[in-house]
């Protein structure tokens, strides 16, 4: 079954995505690592458009609304980090910490 | 030709793109002189000695294209299939489709105002 | 017209302190003599309708009198079946003392908050006259969710009297009294909830139809559920009403409440709020849950003695006088703990006349303490001595209330004691002898306390006090008045209250 | 697997090449004619062996990576720019005999393809660990990516006229009349975008050796120097015949002169494309980099959407709707 | 035969459509404004499409569901009550920031009003969807939008803390959404979710229950964060406390809302297996219970050691979220419980809201101690305030106490004794922190005791929010009666194709 070896692949990107995200201290990477895990599971979505348990072309159209909407939230993390940059001078996340309690 | 034919061809260009740099550089690796000294190495200005690092801080306008570019390639995904679904489409819903996607891009155009309107397109 | 008046008394009592809020909402903040003269005036109307309901009461019948029901609204279960909440009224034996008693307490207290309270009048005599309305709603409400407003509205005025107008730790004891008396609720609450889900109304007739009801009790022994529920309610409501008296171990707001809260305030807290504990515990314990009680009488009366005790002893060692009375309070509540927990007609009319009279002794005992405190500045027995000499009208006063609270006979005090351990005797009989210790040590405490205070070595600063004058007098001695009435006369209170209890206590029996 | 398949694109592979070294040639001595000077004619007869010569000199040199720049990527970077300019190659239909790929999405394979380079290009300057190289690949980038969209758009209206994505039948769809004709807009938009994204004057800025010390190539020796300079040649190639296929008809004859064979008329199409692109880096001055943005933004842009919208419309019109 | 959008009837449509063209007819003008005009009427023209949007919504009502674009914009009762809810609070929110937004540090003013109608935009949308394509697409619109409304004050170090956070946990919850998403696709083939319903129940009875649960979860743990229930609500005290009030309110009653819209299209339209069969207490419901639970201990524990109100407020609103898991999980009055307290919450936040906005531009802090006194300084406001405190306490006469008398009853009537318990202690103790604002205002005195105005906007919103607060309060009935009228169950059922 072809599936499973789609699925895993997603699934570990997926958690490579997650672990990137909690882990990095630099923002960037932590974006991009959100980007990782959307994209897992757009090749989720893809495999089973192909191989699913009712295969059509729904996931594939799916597929492509949310690589557009993954698009747009990674347009706007950055931006979002630019401003950050103008205070802070550093990409680190740990120095975003103003914000406390 | 079908299917599978075609993407092997198409594999079998990528191999061979790949191998005439790698049968190139070996080649010359064997040919060319190796002497190398500091002097060589050193980043290249124009001449004089090199200050600061080797990055530079970028400025924000190129995100800014970057991030314009993103949206109208987003856009163009969505053209292309209804560009070549277009004259079946226009035979059952006649003008409805053109107006459709009018719709579609003048919200995008929307974004490209705003760019315009806020100097974003200009490189100062 | 008249019939038309009768008719809706009760909405009238409740609701008409709100006219001297509307009057007090426009009256500018500088007018203090208006604002004073408006907030006493406001309580009146309450008085003249209660002793108006008083005259008009029927003594002979055990129904409840002067309804009013319309209906609220309604959370639809099904098609055309609905859970309905009324607005419902009305007023009975065991009500009707209460009424009048809170009736009367308002206005001395207004009077007292006239004479002592500095400033923020208008604030004051809104929240106040606020919470006369809540105080006069939980009362007369004959429905579960009416009576949960009501009570939540004398949470809520109760809270900003203590924690504006108190003394130095009136944050803290406002908080303190939220967080207590905000747990009661949340148990009545879901006491509330659960009757709604057993009996499928929340109005007061119903209930007590259903209630009495045999099928109950066998329904309550098949079904593990149901008698769980049942359980589980009545020990909430217990627990809510327990923490409102106080029942020991949840009395440690009260102490705060009355050593923090204004005099004024104190008049009102202690001589009615407490005993929405005690009607609360009667009305929706005994009336409702009959066989319960029984089950759990002899605990509730370890309770009172408890309370009468620990009170007693605590008073003793106390070196503020409002300390002292706070304990006496408890101690006080404590007696009419034991009063329900006999479970006879004698009992509980003799918690009903406790209640009725430690709210006008207690209400005179703190308007004593407004008075003195305005004089003299501080309240500790150790400072102040032989006053008899420089202030002979408030101290005698002071002696009056304290022989009236200690039972003597001839004051009302002496009749309730009297009949509550008559009643509680013949259950419990070891219990009683415990408790009349008690007694004792509530003549020694107080004595102690007029004594020292009253007699003894003059100091200096209290040398030239002035004396009582007339306005602050006249409250007092009507309130003495009362309760030598009470104490030669009971069958004014008693002959009420006698056929709606006979009601209740027949429910226990049968 | 034939032989022939992988025998084919080895055979492109040397006409590609052996066109790049001519072409590299043609250019020069052409430029050289435009300016009064007869370009390289030392190097063999007519100077033919100029670039074969130069191609050897490169192969010769001394290979040097500068000390702190990020070695892998130093490497790899001039391969990535080369390798898609030669795959996008494998769907371009010749004749339509003579062609190796024949896939549904052949159009959208290109130009998402050949984004790829740009990527390639920002790798070299980044590990050059050259302030000047660095600015130069952003530039470079921020030039590409700008005239991508009207290049991707522009196409639209041809896509709309033929339906499909796929090559061949586009060239099919242009037997009556070549795209050129109903999508003129769209050409010159094309064609415009296309010149930006070869590098080529006037869009060089990128490779102008007096700004920016020779842009993201700075670093480069050698032979990897060679391979940008080669992707650009063989993308010269490639842009070339996409812009027969789409606009001129392909191997579709004109004026139904049937007897020159496909292939010719390809080839044919296909040289007066290069020579236009060399024409036009012998005429015009290069542009500065705010215009050149300007431009691609504020004017190719709304251009290559009003000819969307132009050919939707014109599909209406009765009689020469049909071309649309 | 292909059904386009023409067959339809498009005024179904009508208040998405009439919000965005008012979205972008603000967009374009707002370009052509000159820099330094004032930007007020944008809002104004803003709130009329609302009101239009609200008024053609409204109309709709009673009407048996409809389904248009392919089944993918679904019109139903449950889902126009939630949309009519959005454009209440969108309409008071706008209403109050025509006077103040300014005061707010927001520079951007015609970007808040366009980008506050795109969120709007896809919260309506996530209300009207019956396929998860739309509704992801919806939930997307919405987050992105507030992601930078919350960063809008970009000269506030704050501002662009709060958005960073929320990008990085938002995105993250939308890729746990989708993924969940992902796998129900897989196991149905379809995106429509009531079309779902039957396939996902052929699934789960074909062998391939884990992968069911395991979309189920996944969805459930990125709705977790949009609903700020805990253990997944970090993000919301930074957010709330960083972006600017009116966002914040925004985010708590508007977003929340349209996750609670999701939540339930979700479990209850596409899930709905799991309760038609005679199970009894299906794992779904099993874990909003846990949330719900989690939900309403965290907020009000943490909220009593915060002294920064938007913080404090933060916990509060993860507690609300708690009180309305109750109904989803326990299903005891479900929609009418959790409409109504939707209502009520709307009122008494959103008041609360723009009083603290009010009391943050005069005295420039938003601390416990900015509200000290408040009572000499402007009477009303500090009654309005206390009302709104003692309506989230849940005291009678209130809105507050309605609904969580109506939660209770709900949960005690099927049986989960322990959770309604759980809910009165909760509500105990958030007596404490909901008081101590009225301790502050009441009991201290002021640092200034200047008197301050009410601004026209602001004060019109806290009127309506009080009356709102008092007769739903007062008077339940009406909205009693009126919600017992709408029909529900069509919310949960497919529509019967095969009609014209």
């Amino acid at each position: 079954m072809p599936v499973t070896s789609y699925l895993a692949l997603g699934a570990i990107l997926f958690c490579l995505g997650l672990y990137g995200v909690m882990t990095k201290r630099n923002a960037v990477i932590v974006l991009f690592s959100i980007e990782l895990m959307l994209n897992a599971a757009n090749i989720n979505l893809v495999a089973f458009s192909k191989y699913g348990l009712y295969a059509n072309q729904m996931g594939q159209v799916f597929g492509l609304f949310t690589i557009t909407i993954a698009a747009a939230e990674a347009a706007v993390g950055i931006a979002i980090l630019f401003a950050l940059y103008q205070h802070r001078q550093t990409v680190s996340v740990d120095r975003y910490n103003t914000l406390k309690g | 030709m079908d299917y599978t034919e075609s993407y092997v061809t198409i594999v079998v260009f990528v191999l061979l793109g790949l191998a005439l740099p790698v049968v190139a550089l070996t080649m010359g690796r064997l040919l060319r002189p190796y002497q190398p000294s500091a002097a060589k190495t050193i980043t290249y200005e124009s001449g004089v000695d090199p200050t600061g690092g080797g990055w530079v801080q970028y400025n924000v306008r190129y995100y800014l294209f970057a991030l314009l570019f993103v949206v109208f390639d987003v856009e163009a995904v969505f053209l292309y299939p209804w560009a070549v679904a277009y004259d079946s489409l226009r035979a059952d819903v006649g003008l409805f489709i053109l107006v459709e996607m009018l719709i579609f891009v003048f919200f995008l155009l929307i974004g490209l105002l705003y760019a315009w309107k806020k100097k974003v397109l200009e490189w100062s | 017209m008249m019939e038309g008046l009768l008719q809706t008394l009760p909405t009238w009592i409740i609701f008409s302190p709100l006219f001297g809020v509307l009057v007090l909402l426009f009256l500018p903040r500088a007018q203090t003599a208006w604002l004073r003269g408006v907030g006493v005036a406001a309580t009146v109307p309450p008085l003249l309708l209660a002793v108006l309901m008083a005259i008009r009461f029927d003594v002979t019948i055990a129904t409840v009198q002067f309804q009013q029901k319309i209906t609220w609204f309604s959370i639809p279960i099904q098609q055309g079946v609905g859970l309905d909440f009324h607005y419902h009224l009305g007023v009975d034996g065991l009500s009707l003392p209460l009424v009048v008693l809170t009736a009367i307490i308002a206005v001395l207290a207004a009077i007292a908050s006239a004479l002592y309270i500095r400033e923020r009048l208008k604030g004051y005599f809104t929240v106040f006259l606020l919470l006369e309305v809540g105080m006069m709603g939980v009362f007369m409400a004959r429905d579960l969710f009416l009576f949960f407003l009501f009570f939540e509205v004398t949470l809520v005025t109760l809270f900003f009297l203590i924690g504006i107008w108190g003394a130095v730790y009136r944050e803290r004891a406002a908080n303190q009294f939220l967080l207590y008396n905000g747990v009661g609720s949340a148990l009545m609450l879901l006491g509330f909830i659960g009757l709604l889900f057993l009996f499928q109304t929340l109005d007061l007739e119903q209930l007590r139809q259903m209630s009495a009801n045999p099928e109950l009790g066998l329904v309550m022994e098949q079904d593990p559920i149901i008698r769980n529920l049942v359980w589980t309610v009545f020990l909430a409501l217990v627990i809510a009403f327990g923490i409102k008296l106080p029942i020991f171990p949840f009395h440690s707001w009260m102490l705060r409440v009355h050593t923090e809260a204004p005099p004024a305030v104190v008049m009102v807290h202690s001589g009615v709020l407490l005993k929405m504990g005690a009607y609360g515990l009667i009305r929706f314990g005994v009336d409702l849950f009959p066989a319960q009680v029984v089950a759990i009488a002899p605990w509730l009366g370890l309770l009172g003695v408890i309370n009468i005790l620990y009170g007693a002893v605590l008073a003793f060692v106390q070196t503020d006088l409002k300390r002292v009375l706070a304990f006496s309070s408890v101690s006080h509540m404590g007696i009419i703990l034991l009063g329900i927990a006999a479970l006879n007609d004698i009992g509980l009319q003799g918690a009903v006349f406790q209640a009725v009279s430690h709210g006008f002794i207690s209400a005179l005992l703190f308007f004593f303490i407004g008075a003195l405190y305005q004089r003299t500045r501080t309240t500790d027995i150790r400072e102040l001595g032989g006053l008899s000499r420089s202030v002979p009208v408030l101290s005698g006063i002071f002696l009056a209330g304290g022989l009236a609270l200690l039972g003597l006979p001839g004051m009302s005090g002496f009749i309730a004691e009297f009949q509550a351990f008559l009643g509680f005797f013949s259950p419990f009989p070891v219990l009683a002898a415990i408790g009349v210790i008690g007694l004792i040590l509530t003549a020694v405490y107080t004595l102690r306390a007029v004594m020292q205070i009253n007699f003894g070595p003059i100091s200096e600063r209290w040398a030239s006090l002035s004396d009582l004058k007339a306005k602050e007098a006249a409250p007092m001695l009507v309130m003495l008045g009362l309760i030598m009435l009470i104490g030669v006369w009971p069958a004014v209170l008693g002959d009420p209250m006698q056929t709606t209890i006979q009601t209740i206590v027949s429910k226990i029996g049968g | 697997m034939t032989t022939w398949m992988v025998l084919g694109p080895a055979l492109l592979m040397a006409v590609v090449l052996g066109f790049v070294t001519y072409a590299i040639l043609f250019e020069r001595k052409v430029l050289g004619w435009m300016q009064g000077r007869i370009g390289p004619n030392r190097v063999g007869p007519w100077g033919i062996l100029q670039t074969v010569a130069d191609i050897l000199k490169l192969l010769l040199k001394e290979d040097i990576i500068p000390e702190r720049a990020d070695r892998t990527l130093f490497r790899i970077a001039p391969v990535i720019a080369f390798v898609p300019s030669f795959v996008v190659l494998a769907v371009i239909p010749f004749t339509d005999r003579w062609l190796f790929a024949d896939i549904g999405v052949g159009l959208l394979y290109y130009l998402a393809l050949s984004s790829i380079t740009t990527i390639g290009m920002l790798a070299g300057g980044w590990a050059s660990n050259n302030k000047y190289a660095l600015l130069g690949s952003m530039r470079s980038a921020a030039q590409m990516i700008s005239y991508e969209i009207p290049l991707v758009m522009s196409v639209v209206g041809v896509i709309m006229a033929a339906g499909t994505l796929n090559l061949v039948e586009i060239v099919q769809a242009q037997e009556q009349v070549w795209f050129i004709l109903p999508q003129i807009l769209g050409f010159a938009v094309f064609f415009v975008a296309s010149l930006a994204e070869l590098n080529r004057t006037p869009f060089d800025l990128p490779e102008a050796e007096s700004e920016l010390v020779a842009g993201y190539h700075v670093e480069y020796t050698g032979f990897r120097f060679a391979f940008f300079m080669l992707a650009e040649y063989v993308y010269v190639f490639a842009m070339a015949a996409l812009t027969t296929v789409l606009f001129l008809g392909g191997w579709n004859p004109l004026f139904d002169l049937t007897f020159i064979p496909p292939i010719l008329w390809f080839i044919l199409k296909f040289l007066l494309i290069v020579f236009l692109l060399i024409w036009i880096r012998g005429t015009m001055p290069r542009m500065r980099v705010d215009q050149l943005m300007e431009m691609g933004w504020k004017v190719l842009l709304p251009l290559a959407l009003v000819n969307i919208f132009l050919s939707a419309v014109l599909k209406e019109v009765p009689v020469i709707g049909q071309f649309y | 035969m292909e059904r386009y959008l023409l067959d339809y009837d498009w005024t179904v449509m009508g208040p998405e459509l009439i919000v965005l063209a008012a979205a972008a007819l603000l967009s374009i003008v707002d370009l052509f404004l000159k820099a330094d005009s004032d930007r007020r009427w944008l809002g104004g023209v803003g709130l009329a499409a609302i009101i239009a949007a609200g008024v053609f919504a409204a109309f709709q009502l009673g009407n048996p569901p409809y389904e248009v674009l392919a089944d993918t914009y679904r019109v139903d009762d449950f889902g126009l009550i939630l949309k009519l809810i959005l454009l209440a609070g969108a309409a008071l929110l706008f209403l109050s920031s025509l006077s103040s937004v300014r005061d707010d540090g927001i520079q951007a003013q015609g970007e808040y009003y366009y980008l506050l109608l795109a969120a709007l935009l896809g919260g309506m949308l996530m209300t009207a969807s019956a396929d998860m394509i739309t509704l992801f697409v919806g939930l997307e619109l919405l987050s992105i939008s507030s992601y930078i409304l919350v960063g809008l004050r970009k000269r506030r170090m704050e501002s662009a803390e709060a958005a960073w956070k929320y990008v990085v946990m938002g995105g993250v919850s939308s890729a746990f959404i989708l993924y969940g998403m992902s796998f129900a696709y897989g196991l149905t083939g379809t995106t429509n979710l009531y079309e779902m319903q039957a396939r996902l129940a052929d699934a789960y009875g074909g062998g391939y229950e884990l992968f069911v649960y395991l979309s189920l979860f996944l969805m459930l743990f990125g709705f977790g964060f949009k609903v700020a229930a805990a253990p997944f609500h970090m993000w919301a005290p930074d957010v709330y406390q960083g972006a600017a009030t009116t966002v914040t309110a925004f985010l708590s009653v508007v977003s929340k809302t349209a996750a609670f819209a999701l939540i339930f299209r979700v479990v209850f339209g596409g899930y709905y297996f799991l309760y038609q069969s005679q199970m009894e207490e299906p794992l779904s419901a099993q874990a909003l219970l846990i949330l719900a639970a989690a939900s309403m201990v965290v907020g009000n524990t943490i909220a009593l050691r915060q002294i920064n109100l938007k913080r404090m407020l933060a916990y509060s609103s993860v507690a609300h979220a708690g009180y309305m898991l109750v109904p989803l999980a326990t299903l005891g009055f479900l929609f009418e419980s959790l409409i109504y307290y939707l209502i009520a919450y709307l009122f008494m936040t959103l008041g609360a809201f723009v009083v603290l906005m009010l009391v943050e531009h005069r005295t420039g802090a938003e601390t416990l101690h900015a509200f000290a006194g408040l009572s000499r300084k402007n009477p009303l406001l500090a009654a309005a305030m206390a009302l709104f405190m003692v309506s989230l306490a849940g005291i009678p006469i209130t809105a507050g106490f309605i609904g969580k008398f109506y939660i209770l009853m709900g949960a005690v009537g099927t049986d989960h004794l322990w959770l309604a318990g759980l809910m009165l202690v909760t509500t105990v103790v958030s007596y404490y922190y909901y008081f101590g604002v009225i301790r502050m205002m009441y009991f201290r005195t002021p640092l200034t005791s200047e008197r301050f105005p009410l601004p026209i906007g602001a004060g019109i919103v806290i009127l309506v929010s009080v009356v709102g607060t008092l007769a739903l309060g007062f008077m339940p009935q009406w909205t009693l009666d009126w919600l017992a009228t709408l029909d529900w169950g069509a919310a949960l059922i497919p529509i019967q194709s095969g009609g014209g």
